[in-house]
């Protein structure tokens, strides 16, 4: 399986990425990508910015191991994944996951799978940077702990 | 001889810092945690179980506890919050 | 909810597609894409093309439907669907659903639930033309029924 | 007075054309299908239960069953197999 991950401060181009993993899927015939965006509105509080570290190394190691795992319990012939870290405005975009696969059932699951994991075991904090000048590290969710279990 | 301890997200603000030079005796990863712990009310917070997600022995993470050899790198992990 | 449906013989932009749905998404913070594309070798002889036809009006409200019931069961931002007819070459992109939803497990769930619907219940039919002359219409298959089932 | 039958998918070959004018004396769509039945075999098959999906009657998916008024549009579908 091919498999491209990529943490950078800059944004992302989805058709490039698109274009990029069919080169290498094959006879694919389904993509199934998430994009997740910065919410201005999720807190009381509009946001300024989301500020979002990690750790160099071990977060690469670690989705390259989610992806693994995704790739024994589904046939996939491409997966990309993309984090941005830094700081990032309401709207922007934060996270893409691309997977191909010979049929959409496995490259749902697979897409749902990579995201809950990203979500609770790859080293990343985020940061709201409010517009009143306040900042909080966001504290992890339970419900995302709980997507994570599902998968057993 | 020392180890090289990073901190991430929340710890940050606790420890001050992004990293420290910690003179190192020798022990495992739970040895660090009680050590750090003994620093403090701030610091016995910061790091009370389930504050603490997971310690990273030179980018290997752990699961459970390890031995910490001298003139290691050591993350510790607030609970993570991407994706 | 902003939903826009639209069956063509010609293809789609993918990163077009993404900045219009933007457009009418609002503060989402999820977005779901899934397209699929013909394959070559589903078969025990290669595809030269699918030929896809549809049922003009009855279609577009279909899919309508089936859009307005999903989003009856998810709160969504914006639906877009886009469906090829005519004839396709393997490789080409049949589909595209895009969801766009506040959070990632709203928009998961109805990109599969539009995905499942538009598979069973929106009059399409495929037909595969192979590479030696043949022609066979594509019979519905049980595994797309017990998906679409499952949502209940 | 006439009805306007649509055919689709496979149907299109047994029928050996896309639609056609039928005389209509009034029924329902139970009506239409028996009198297409008795066309003979290939007719009786390609028609027979679990190889018509749903009719349309002017646009509308019928389930179950509808009434044919004179001058109607009537789509036979077929199984679909889009996506």
């Amino acid at each position: 399986m091919y498999c491209h991950i990529s943490i950078q401060t800059g944004g992302f181009d989805l058709a490039a990425e698109e274009a990029a993993l069919r080169q290498h899927a094959g006879d694919a015939g389904a993509l199934v990508v998430f994009q997740g965006m910065v919410r201005a509105h999720d807190t009381a509080t509009p946001l300024a910015a989301l500020f979002l570290e990690h750790y160099p190394g071990v977060t690469e190691a670690e989705i390259q191991r989610i992806a693994s795992n995704a790739a024994q319990r589904w046939p996939l012939a491409a997966v990309r994944v993309i984090h941005r870290v830094g700081s990032l405005a309401p709207g922007e975009q934060i996270v893409l996951v691309l997977v191909a696969s010979g049929h959409r059932k496995a490259a749902f699951a697979a897409a749902e799978y990579l995201m809950d994991y990203l979500k609770t075991e790859a080293p990343f904090w985020k940061r709201e940077d409010f517009v009143d000048g306040s900042r909080r590290w966001v504290d992890a969710k339970a419900s995302d702990d709980a997507a994570a279990a599902r998968w057993g | 001889m020392n180890i090289r301890v990073l901190y991430f997200g929340r710890l940050k603000d606790t420890a001050g810092c992004s990293e420290e030079q910690l003179p190192w005796a020798g022990g495992n990863t739970a040895t660090l945690l009680a050590q750090l712990r003994a620093r403090g009310d701030s610091w016995a917070q910061a790091l009370a179980e389930g504050q603490v997600f997971r310690l990273v022995v030179n980018q290997q993470v752990v699961r459970g506890e390890a031995d910490i050899p001298p003139g290691a790198e050591v993350g510790i992990l607030p609970p993570v919050t991407g994706g």
